[in-house]
C-alpha cells in the first residue's frame, strides 16, 4: 500500500520531518569535517560559539539572516503561486542598483530616515523590474519561468558588472564599485537593540534593513493569509484551473506575484549595500538569493518558518566564517557545502523518511 | 617587543604560486629566522576579508599584513577601530597613522621584462593578458608595452584582460584562451599579470612551444625553457620588513614606493631561464636597470593619470 | 490452447484487496471470466473498476489476493508480466505518447532487438495484418496527437493485439466514441470474440452491456456485489445493483412557468485547446423559470460550450447574453458579478481547491465580494461563518470549515459547490454533471435544489451525459451532436428517439 | 577580419564549445527522459575536480577520465535518487547539486592542496594534450584552408573529437535503438511506457546516468584537457549556458551542437573583440557577448523564434499511485 497519501498530524509534517531532514544533512556535513581531518563535535562548537557566543557573532548572524529573510520571502511568495522564482539573485543584485542610487542622489542632503524609504521604494522597483520580464515571458507566452529566471540572473549579473565598470565606477579606484555614502546615505547599525540583551555589536554590521525585513515578514503574512490577492494567489499555486473557474485573471496576477516576489528580493540589498558596505559592489548578493530558496524550502514558505530557518542559516554564515578562522583546513566553503545539503534533505529528499514515519505513526501514534 | 604578527592573503589563495605565495615566503622566512609563529588567513570572497582583518586585530594580533588592494576599505575601517594595531597594506594606500601602505612601481619592472621580451621576440610582437582590468594592472602593461617598444622599433604590443570582477584572478581557462589567441595573431612572449589566472597563460604558451613572462613571484622554474622570466615583486620583504619592524619597534607608518632602486621589483634570471637569456639582453636589461636608477630612462606610471603613451 | 467447454476460465480474481491511502478501492473482490466471452463491469464513478482492471494488468499492485489466468496462479508484478500472460489493456487515459508516430507507439516495449530498424519493418506489416483481419485501418506512420480520439483508440487496441493478447480489457472505451464508433467497436469486439479472444468491458452504460455482453459484473465503493449473465437480468436490476438502493430518478415537479430570457446564445462558435473546433454555430435561449438540459454523448461540445458561457474559455466567434448584455469574452468574476451562478463538471479540478480549508471553499470566487473583508482585505471570520451556515443548510459532513476539502467525501465535496453557488441567489445557473460519482441521497438533495431554483424563477442551464437525470429535471431538452444544437425536444420524449439524436441519425 | 583571425576565433569556438557540447547532451539525455537536470554545472564541476586529482595522483589521463565519469555517474544517482526514487522536486535536487559542487570541491580541494581549492598543476603526460594531424604544419602555409586545416580541425584533444564523436552518436542512440525510443517515451508519457511493461525508474536512471557520463567528459575536459589543473568553480556558469543551448536547440542533438558551437563562438568573439572598437560603435562591453546566449534563449522562449515544446512529462515525478 502507498503511504504518500496517508495525513500525518501538522507537528510532524511542520516539524518533525523537517528536523530530521536537517539532522541528516548535519550528519553527512560532520563526516565531510572528519574526512578533512578535524574534529566534527569540535567543528560545532566553534561554529555555535562563532555565530551565538557574543553580541557581535549575534549580530553578524542576524546580519546574514536579514539578507535570507528578504530572499526567502521572495521565493516563498512566488511559490504560493505555484511559481519557482529561481532569480532571487538576480533581482537582489539589480534592486542594489536602486537602493544605491537612492543613497547615491540624497546622502548629501538628507539624513538617513529620509533616504530610507526612497532606498526601500528605489530597490523593490528594481528588483521588481527584473523579475517583469520572467513574469510576462511566464503569464503570456508559457515560458518556463525557471529557466528564464536563471537566465535572467546571469543577465542582471552582466548588466551589473558592466555597470559598476564602466559608470558607476569611481574614477582612479581599484575596485569596481561606487563611492562610499554619506551617513545620510546609509542606515544606521542596530547597537541599542543587541545592547538591550546584553552583548555589544562591536563592528557587526546589523542594521535597521533586519526591522525592515520583519516588517515584510508582517507584510508578506497578512499578504497571502488575509487578503483577497493573497487568496487568489494561493489559488493560482494549488489549482491554476481552479483559479480560472474563480475569475482570478491569470497573468495579472502572475505578474502581481512576480513583482512581489521581485520586490522582496531587490529590498534584500539594503542590507549589504546601505547597511554594511555603504555602497554598490559587484557580486554583493553572494549567493543569498539561491540561499532563499532553502530558506523557504525549509520555512514552509511561511514567514514564520523563514525566519527561522533565515537564522538557522545566519547561524551557519557566520559560525562557519569563525570555524574557517579557527580551524583553517575547514574554508567557508564548508558553508555551501552544508547548505547544499539541507537544500537536498530538505527540499528535494524532503520525503525521505515520509514512509517511515507514516508506519510508525500508524503503528503507534493514533493509538 | 613581543609580536603576534598575522598575514591576510588577496582571494587567489595561498599557494598561488605568485602574489600571495610570495607574501608567504616573506613570513615563512620570519618564522624561520625568529622562531616567532605567525597565524594566516585564506579570505575565499570579499566580504571575508575585512572579518578576517578585524577578527586578527580583536584578539591581539599586531602587526596585521594585508595583501591584496581588495583589502582597502576594510584596513581604512578597521584601522579606524583599533588605534593601537599597526596595519600593513599591500598595493594600495591607506592614510592612518597606524597604517603602512606599501606599493610598487610596478611599471619600472614591467620594462625591464618588456625590454626582454622586446629583445627576444622574433615575429616583432609581443603579448601582455592581465587578470582583472584595474589600473593597477594597466600599470603593468604600461611599463611593458614602454619596455617592449624601447627594445627594437615596431615591435607590437597585444594587450588582453580576464575579466572585469574579482573572479578575473582565478580563470586560467579564459586567460589561456587569451593566449591563444594572441599566438594566433603572432606574438611570441607573453607577459602575465594575472594572479592565478596567469596559470593558464604560462601553460599555453608552453603547450604552444612560446614563451612567457611570469609575475610577482619568481615563476621561471614552472615551465623552464619556455618562462623567459619574471617580473617579481618583492611582496615577501614586505612581509618580512613589516614583521622584523615590529619586532624592532620600528614600525612606522606612512607609504612606501618600492621600485627598482629600493630593490621592491627586479626581473628573475636564474638557472631555468639562463639558456634563453642572450648576453646582448642580459646586457641590455642590466642598462635599462641602471637607467632606471640613475634616472635617465623615466617610465611612465600609468596611474599618474590613468593613461600610457604610445 | 484451443478453446473447449473444460477449458479453464480466462480469468481468476481470488480476493483481491487494494488501498490508496485512506481510499479503499478494491475490497476482497472475487471474479471469474470464461475464455472466449464478452464480460461487461459496471458501477458508480470511483467504483474502483479501473483500479481492478489496473491489477489485473499489472499497472498497480494488490495488497492482497490472486490472479489466476487459464486456470494457472500467475504473478502480475509488472505490466510485462501482464503482457506476456497475454493481457493486453485500452486504459480509460490513453497511455500513448503523442508525438510519436503509431508505429513507434506499437512497438514501445516490443521493439524486438537493441536496433529499431528490423522490428520497426516488422511491427509495419503486422499493423497490415491486423488491419486486415479485423478492419481497424490506421496510417502507421500518423502522429498520434494529430489523430481523432476513435483512431487513438484503436491504436491501442492495436497495441494490445500487436502484442498478442488473448485476454483484452477496455476500460470505458465509448465514452469518447460518437454512436456510430461505438458500434464499429463493438463489431471488432465480437470478432475478436469469434476468433476465441476473453475480453472485459467496462462502461456505465447500461445500454452497452445489455447490447454486447456474456456476462456482466457490478462494482460498487470497491466491492463485487454480483455478477449476472446478462440474458438473465435486466437494466432495471443492474442500475438497483450498481447504487445499492431502488432507484428513483423521477423528481417532483410542478410545471415550469417561464419568464424573460435571461440566457441568450447567438451563432457561438468554440475551439478546443487543440484548435479543433468543438462548438460550431451553436444558439438558443434560456428563460427564467425554467431548466433547459442538454444532452449529448460526451465530447460533443458541452464541455466547451458551458465552458465559453462561463468565461473559461474564449469563444471564437458569436455572441452570448445574460439579460440582454453581450458578456461573450467576459472571465468568470465578471459574469459572477452579473449573476452567473456555476457548478462546474469537475468539481476535483474546478470547482474546488482541495487543498484549502473548506470555509476557504466556500467563498472561491466571490472572495472579492465586501462581505468577504473590506477593500484588500480578506475576513476569514467572516468567510467562516458564511461556510458554518451553508453546512448547517446542506447537511455537510463533517461539519467542520476548518478541515481541508480534500478530506470530504466526493458527495459533500459536492455539496460545498453547490452551497456556494445556489446560496449566491444567482439569475442564472450553469450546471454541469451535478451528480458525477455523488450518492444517490445527495443525487436527490441536489436534483430538488435545482428545481427549487427553477421555481425561485431562476433560468437553469444543464449539462449531462446521464439522459434520465436531463429527462427528469429539464422544461427543455436540447440535443448536442457533433458540436451543433441537433434538436430541441420536450422531457416526455422516449429514450430511443433522444438516444438517435444524440448519434446524430435524427433530428 | 583577416582570414587568420578568423582561423583563431573558429579554433578558439571549438575549444570553448567542447564542455557545452558534452554537457547540453547530457542535459538532453535526461530532460529527454523527463528528467529536469539544472544540476549539469554541479556534475560537470565535481568531475572536473575528480579527474584533475586523479591525473594528478596517477599521472595519467585516462584514469582522470574515469574519475571525472565515475564521480559524475554518482552524483547524478544522487539526482536520480531525490527525483525519480523520492519523487522530490527536480529542480530543487538540481539546486542542492551545484550547491554541494561548489563547496565540496572547493573544501576538499583546500584541505588536500592548500592552494586556494586548486589542484597543482598537471605535467603534459597526466593531461590530454593537442592532437595535430597529418601534414598540419606543411598545410598551415597553404592558404585559408590549409590553414583551417590545421587550426581548427587539426590541433585539439582527443575529447574534442570524442565530443564531436558523441552528437551523432547521441542521435543514433535517441532515434535508432530500443533504448531511445523508450527514453523519449518516458518523457512525454511515462504512463505509456510503463504500461508498456518497462520500469519507468529504471529507464530514467539509465537516462541520468548517461547524462553523468557525459557531464564527466564536460568536467575532464575542462580541468585536465583545456587547462592544466582544477580551480575553484572552473565551471563558471557552463552548465547553464549548456542549459540555454539545449532549450535554444529544442532538445534535438544536432541542434544542440550548432547552438553550443553558436554559444561557443560568441565567447570567441568576445575574447577577439576585447579592446578592439567597432567602427561606428566604439568598444563594445564583453558583457553583452556574455549576455547574449541568455538573451537568445529567453527571446526563444518568448516564442518569437518558433517554439521550444519541452518534453510533456519534464520535471514531472512519475506517481502512480497517490
Ligand atoms: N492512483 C491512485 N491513487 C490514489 N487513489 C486512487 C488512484 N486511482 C484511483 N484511486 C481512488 O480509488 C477509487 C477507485 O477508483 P477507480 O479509478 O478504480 O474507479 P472507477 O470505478 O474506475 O471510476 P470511474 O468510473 O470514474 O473510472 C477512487 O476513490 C479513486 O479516487
Ligand atoms: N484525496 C483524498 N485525500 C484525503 N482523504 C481522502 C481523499 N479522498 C478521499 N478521502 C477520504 O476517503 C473517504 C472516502 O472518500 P470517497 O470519495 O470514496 O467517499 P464516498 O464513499 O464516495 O462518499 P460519497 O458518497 O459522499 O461520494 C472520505 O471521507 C475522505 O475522508
Ligand atoms: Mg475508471
Ligand atoms: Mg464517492
Amino acid at each position: 500500500m502507498s503511504t504518500a497519501s496517508v495525513p500525518l498530524p501538522n507537528w510532524i509534517t511542520y516539524g518533525l520531518m523537517p528536523f530530521l531532514n536537517l539532522v541528516v544533512a548535519f550528519l553527512i556535513s560532520g563526516v565531510v569535517v572528519w574526512f578533512i581531518g578535524e574534529n566534527p563535535l569540535e567543528a560545532v562548537k566553534l561554529l555555535l560559539q562563532g555565530a551565538l557566543g557574543n553580541g557581535e557573532g549575534i549580530g553578524f548572524t542576524l546580519y546574514y539572516a536579514t539578507n535570507f529573510i528578504f530572499t526567502g520571502l521572495s521565493v516563498a511568495v512566488a511559490y504560493h503561486a505555484g511559481l519557482f522564482n529561481i532569480g532571487s539573485e538576480g533581482q537582489a543584485y539589480v534592486g542594489g542598483l536602486g537602493a544605491a542610487l537612492a543613497s547615491l542622489a540624497l546622502d548629501h542632503y538628507v539624513p538617513w530616515y529620509v533616504t530610507m524609504p526612497f532606498a526601500v521604494i528605489g530597490a523593490a522597483i528594481f528588483g521588481a523590474a527584473w523579475a517583469l520580464i520572467p513574469a510576462w515571458l511566464q503569464a503570456k507566452r508559457g515560458s518556463h519561468i525557471v529557466i528564464t529566471t536563471i537566465m535572467f540572473n546571469f543577465i542582471g549579473a552582466a548588466m551589473m558588472v558592466y555597470l559598476l565598470v564602466h559608470v558607476l565606477i569611481v574614477p582612479g579606484k581599484m575596485a569596481p564599485e561606487t563611492r562610499v555614502f554619506l551617513e545620510g546615505g546609509q542606515l544606521p547599525k542596530l547597537d541599542w537593540l543587541i545592547a538591550l540583551f546584553g552583548g555589544r555589536l562591536g563592528a557587526a554590521p546589523f542594521n535597521v534593513s533586519f526591522l525592515i525585513a520583519l516588517v515584510m515578514c508582517v507584510a508578506v503574512w497578512l499578504l497571502i493569509w488575509r487578503t483577497k490577492l493573497g487568496y487568489e494567489i494561493r489559488t493560482l499555486g494549488a489549482s491554476s484551473t481552479a483559479a480560472v473557474y474563480a475569475g482570478i485573471p491569470y497573468v495579472k496576477t502572475v505578474i502581481i506575484t512576480m513583482l512581489i516576489s521581485g520586490g522582496l528580493a531587490g529590498m534584500m540589498a539594503l542590507n549589504p549595500v546601505l547597511g554594511a558596505s555603504a555602497r554598490l559592489q559587484v557580486e554583493f548578493v553572494g549567493g543569498a538569493g539561491f540561499v532563499g530558496i532553502a530558506v523557504s524550502l525549509m520555512g514552509r514558505s511561511h514567514p514564520l518558518g523563514i525566519v527561522l530557518a533565515a537564522v538557522l542559516f545566519g547561524v551557519l554564515y557566520q559560525g562557519g566564517d569563525a570555524l574557517s578562522f579557527d580551524m583553517p583546513k575547514i574554508t567557508r566553503d564548508m558553508i555551501v557545502v552544508i547548505q547544499g545539503l539541507v537544500i537536498l534533505f530538505a527540499g528535494a529528499l524532503e520525503y525521505l523518511f515520509r514512509p517511515a514515519i507514516v508506519r510508525v505513526w500508524q503503528r503507534f501514534g493514533k493509538a | 617587543a613581543d609580536i603576534k604578527p598575522a598575514l591576510v592573503y588577496g582571494t587567489g589563495g595561498k599557494f598561488d604560486k605568485s602574489f600571495n605565495e610570495a607574501a608567504y615566503t616573506g613570513a615563512e622566512k620570519f618564522k624561520a629566522e625568529t622562531g616567532i609563529e605567525y597565524r594566516d588567513f585564506e579570505p575565499t570572497g570579499d566580504t571575508q576579508g575585512e572579518q578576517a582583518i578585524r577578527n586578527f586585530a580583536s584578539k591581539g594580533f599586531n602587526p596585521v599584513v594585508a595583501v591584496s588592494f581588495a583589502w582597502t576599505s576594510a584596513i581604512e575601517k578597521v584601522a579606524t577601530e583599533f588605534p593601537d594595531t599597526k596595519f600593513v597594506i599591500v598595493d594600495a594606500v591607506v592614510d592612518k597613522p597606524n597604517v603602512r601602505s606599501v606599493v610598487y612601481k610596478e611599471e619600472e619592472g614591467s620594462y625591464l621584462v618588456g625590454t626582454v621580451a622586446g629583445l627576444f621576440s622574433k615575429t616583432g610582437k609581443v603579448g601582455f593578458v592581465g587578470g582583472m582590468d584595474i589600473p593597477l594592472i594597466r600599470k603593468f602593461e604600461c611599463g611593458y608595452d614602454q619596455g617592449a617598444r624601447a627594445a627594437k622599433a615596431g615591435n607590437d604590443v597585444f594587450q588582453n584582460y580576464v575579466g572585469t570582477t574579482g573572479a578575473a584572478w582565478s580563470d586560467p581557462v579564459r586567460a589561456g584562451e587569451l593566449t591563444k589567441g594572441q599566438i594566433d595573431q603572432g606574438a611570441d612572449v607573453i607577459y602575465a599579470a594575472a594572479g592565478a589566472s596567469g596559470i593558464g597563460v604560462l601553460q599555453t604558451a608552453a603547450d604552444q612551444g612560446k614563451y612567457s613572462i611570469g609575475v610577482d613571484s619568481n615563476q621561471n622554474y614552472l615551465h623552464p625553457g619556455s618562462v623567459l622570466t619574471s617580473m617579481v615583486k618583492r611582496v615577501d620583504l614586505a612581509v618580512y620588513n613589516a614583521f622584523s619592524d615590529a619586532k624592532g619597534d620600528t614600525f612606522t607608518g606612512g607609504v612606501q614606493a618600492l621600485g627598482i632602486k629600493e630593490d621592491g621589483v627586479a626581473w628573475a634570471y636564474d638557472d631555468n631561464n639562463k639558456p634563453l637569456i642572450t648576453p646582448e639582453i642580459l646586457a641590455a636589461v642590466e642598462k635599462a636597470k641602471a637607467d632606471i636608477v640613475s634616472g635617465a630612462i623615466k617610465v611612465h606610471d600609468y596611474m599618474s593619470d590613468n593613461s600610457c603613451p604610445k | 490452447m484451443s478453446p473447449s467447454p473444460t477449458a479453464a476460465p480466462a480469468i481468476e480474481l481470488i480476493g483481491i484487496d487494494k488501498k490508496f491511502g485512506a481510499v479503499h478501492a478494491n475490497r476482497n473482490i472475487n471474479l471469474t471470466v470464461a475464455k472466449g466471452s464478452i464480460h461487461g463491469i459496471i458501477g458508480e464513478n470511483g467504483a474502483g473498476k479501473s483500479t481492478l482492471m489496473s491489477i489485473l494488468y499489472g499497472f498497480y499492485q494488490a495488497d492482497a489476493g490472486a490472479i489466476r489466468i487459464n486456470g494457472q496462479d500467475t504473478v502480475i508484478h509488472d505490466s510485462q508480466a501482464a503482457i506476456s500472460a497475454g493481457i493486453g489493456m485500452v486504459h480509460q487515459h490513453f497511455m500513448l505518447v503523442e508525438n510519436f508516430s503509431v508505429l513507434e507507439n506499437v512497438v514501445l516495449g516490443v521493439e524486438g532487438g537493441a536496433l529499431l530498424g528490423r522490428g520497426v519493418s516488422d511491427a509495419r506489416s503486422a499493423l497490415k495484418r491486423l488491419e486486415a483481419d479485423y478492419g481497424l485501418e490506421v496510417d502507421p506512420d500518423a502522429i498520434i496527437e494529430e489523430l481523432p480520439v476513435g483512431l487513438q483508440q484503436r491504436v491501442e487496441i492495436l497495441k494490445a493485439l500487436y502484442r498478442g493478447a488473448e485476454i483484452l480489457i477496455l476500460d470505458e472505451p465509448t465514452g469518447v466514441l460518437t454512436p456510430a464508433e461505438a458500434d464499429h467497436l463493438f463489431r471488432i469486439l465480437g470478432v475478436l470474440r469469434d476468433q476465441g479472444k476473453t475480453i472485459v468491458l467496462i462502461t456505465h452504460k447500461l445500454r452497452e452491456i445489455m447490447a454486447i455482453t456474456d456476462t456482466v459484473s457490478v462494482m460498487r465503493r470497491g466491492e463485487m456485489v454480483a455478477t449476472r449473465r446478462t440474458a438473465e437480468t435486466t437494466v432495471e436490476e443492474l442500475a438497483e445493483l450498481m447504487v445499492g438502493r431502488r432507484v428513483l430518478l423521477r423528481v417532483e415537479k410542478g410545471p415550469a412557468s417561464p419568464g424573460e430570457v435571461v440566457l441568450s446564445v447567438r451563432n457561438l462558435t468554440v475551439k478546443d485547446g487543440r484548435g479543433v473546433v468543438m462548438v460550431d454555430d451553436v444558439s438558443f435561449d434560456v428563460r427564467a423559470g425554467e431548466v433547459v438540459g442538454i444532452a449529448g454523448v460526451a465530447g460533443n461540445g458541452q464541455s466547451e460550450l458551458l465552458e465559453a458561457i462561463t468565461g473559461i474559455r474564449k469563444p471564437v466567434s458569436g455572441e452570448i447574453m445574460i439579460h440582454g448584455q453581450p458578456v461573450a469574452g467576459f472571465d468568470a468574476a465578471r459574469l459572477r458579478a452579473l449573476g452567473l451562478g456555476h457548478i462546474p463538471e469537475d468539481r476535483h479540478h474546478m470547482g474546488l481547491v482541495l487543498g484549502f480549508e473548506e470555509s476557504e471553499n466556500s467563498v472561491l470566487g466571490y472572495h472579492r465580494d465586501g462581505r468577504y473583508g473590506r477593500g484588500p482585505l480578506l475576513d476569514l471570520d467572516a468567510c467562516r461563518d458564511d461556510a458554518k451556515a451553508k453546512i448547517e443548510k446542506y447537511d455537510i459532513r463533517p461539519p467542520n470549515c476548518r478541515l481541508k476539502t480534500a478530506n470530504f467525501s466526493g458527495g459533500n465535496q459536492q455539496k460545498i459547490v453547490v452551497a456556494r453557488e445556489i446560496e449566491r441567489d444567482p439569475s442564472l445557473l450553469v450546471v454541469g454533471q451535478p451528480t458525477r460519482g455523488v450518492d444517490i441521497g445527495a443525487i436527490e438533495f441536489i436534483h430538488r435544489r435545482l428545481i427549487a431554483m427553477r421555481d425561485a424563477g431562476k433560468a437553469v442551464l444543464l449539462v449531462s451525459v446521464e439522459l434520465d437525470e436531463i429527462r427528469s429535471l429539464s422544461d427543455r431538452i436540447l440535443v448536442m451532436f457533433a458540436g451543433h444544437v441537433v434538436g430541441e425536444k420536450t422531457p416526455d420524449t422516449g429514450e430511443q428517439t433522444l438516444g438517435l439524436m444524440m448519434a446524430g441519425i435524427a433530428a | 577580419m583577416e582570414n587568420l583571425d578568423l582561423i583563431s576565433i573558429l579554433g578558439s569556438t571549438i575549444r570553448l564549445s567542447i564542455p557545452l557540447i558534452f554537457t547540453a547532451l547530457a542535459g538532453l539525455f535526461t530532460e529527454r527522459a523527463g528528467v529536469f537536470d539544472i544540476g549539469l554545472e554541479g556534475k560537470m564541476l565535481f568531475s572536473a575536480f575528480a579527474a584533475a586529482v586523479a591525473a594528478f595522483m596517477t599521472g595519467s589521463p585516462w584514469l582522470g577520465l574515469l574519475a571525472g565519469i565515475t564521480v559524475s555517474v554518482l552524483i547524478s544517482l544522487i539526482h536520480g535518487f531525490a527525483s525519480i526514487t523520492n519523487r522530490g522536486n527536480q529542480i530543487v535536487s538540481g539546486v542542492a547539486i551545484n550547491f554541494l559542487a561548489s563547496g565540496l570541491t572547493a573544501v576538499l580541494g583546500q584541505a588536500w592542496f592548500s592552494q586556494g581549492g586548486r589542484t597543482p598543476p598537471l605535467a603534459a603526460s597526466a593531461r590530454f594534450t593537442e592532437i595535430v594531424f597529418p601534414y598540419a604544419a606543411e598545410l598551415r602555409e597553404m592558404g585559408f584552408f590549409g590553414r583551417f586545416y590545421a587550426n581548427v580541425i587539426s590541433g585539439h584533444n582527443i575529447l574534442t573529437y570524442l565530443a564531436f564523436l558523441a552528437v551523432p552518436a547521441a542521435w543514433w542512440v535517441l532515434y535508432r535503438t530500443r533504448f531511445g525510443l523508450r527514453l523519449r517515451a518516458v518523457g512525454e508519457n511515462p504512463g505509456a511506457v510503463d504500461t508498456a511493461g518497462i520500469s519507468v525508474t529504471w529507464l530514467r536512471y539509465r537516462a541520468t546516468i548517461c547524462a553523468g557520463i557525459l557531464c564527466g567528459c564536460a568536467g575532464t575536459y575542462l580541468s585536465i584537457a583545456q587547462s592544466a589543473g582544477f580551480v575553484k568553480d572552473m565551471s563558471a556558469g557552463k552548465g547553464y549556458i549548456a542549459l540555454a543551448a539545449l532549450i535554444f536547440a529544442k532538445w534535438r542533438p544536432v541542434p544542440v551542437m550548432l547552438a553550443c558551437l553558436l554559444f561557443g563562438f560568441l565567447d570567441a568573439f568576445a575574447n577577439f573583440m576585447q579592446g578592439k572598437s567597432v567602427p561606428g560603435i566604439g568598444e563594445v562591453p564583453v558583457q553583452i557577448f556574455q549576455a547574449l546566449p541568455y538573451v537568445l534563449t529567453c527571446v526563444l522562449l518568448a516564442g518569437f523564434i518558433g517554439v521550444a515544446r519541452p518534453p510533456k512529462a519534464g520535471g514531472v515525478p512519475y506517481v502512480k499511485e497517490r
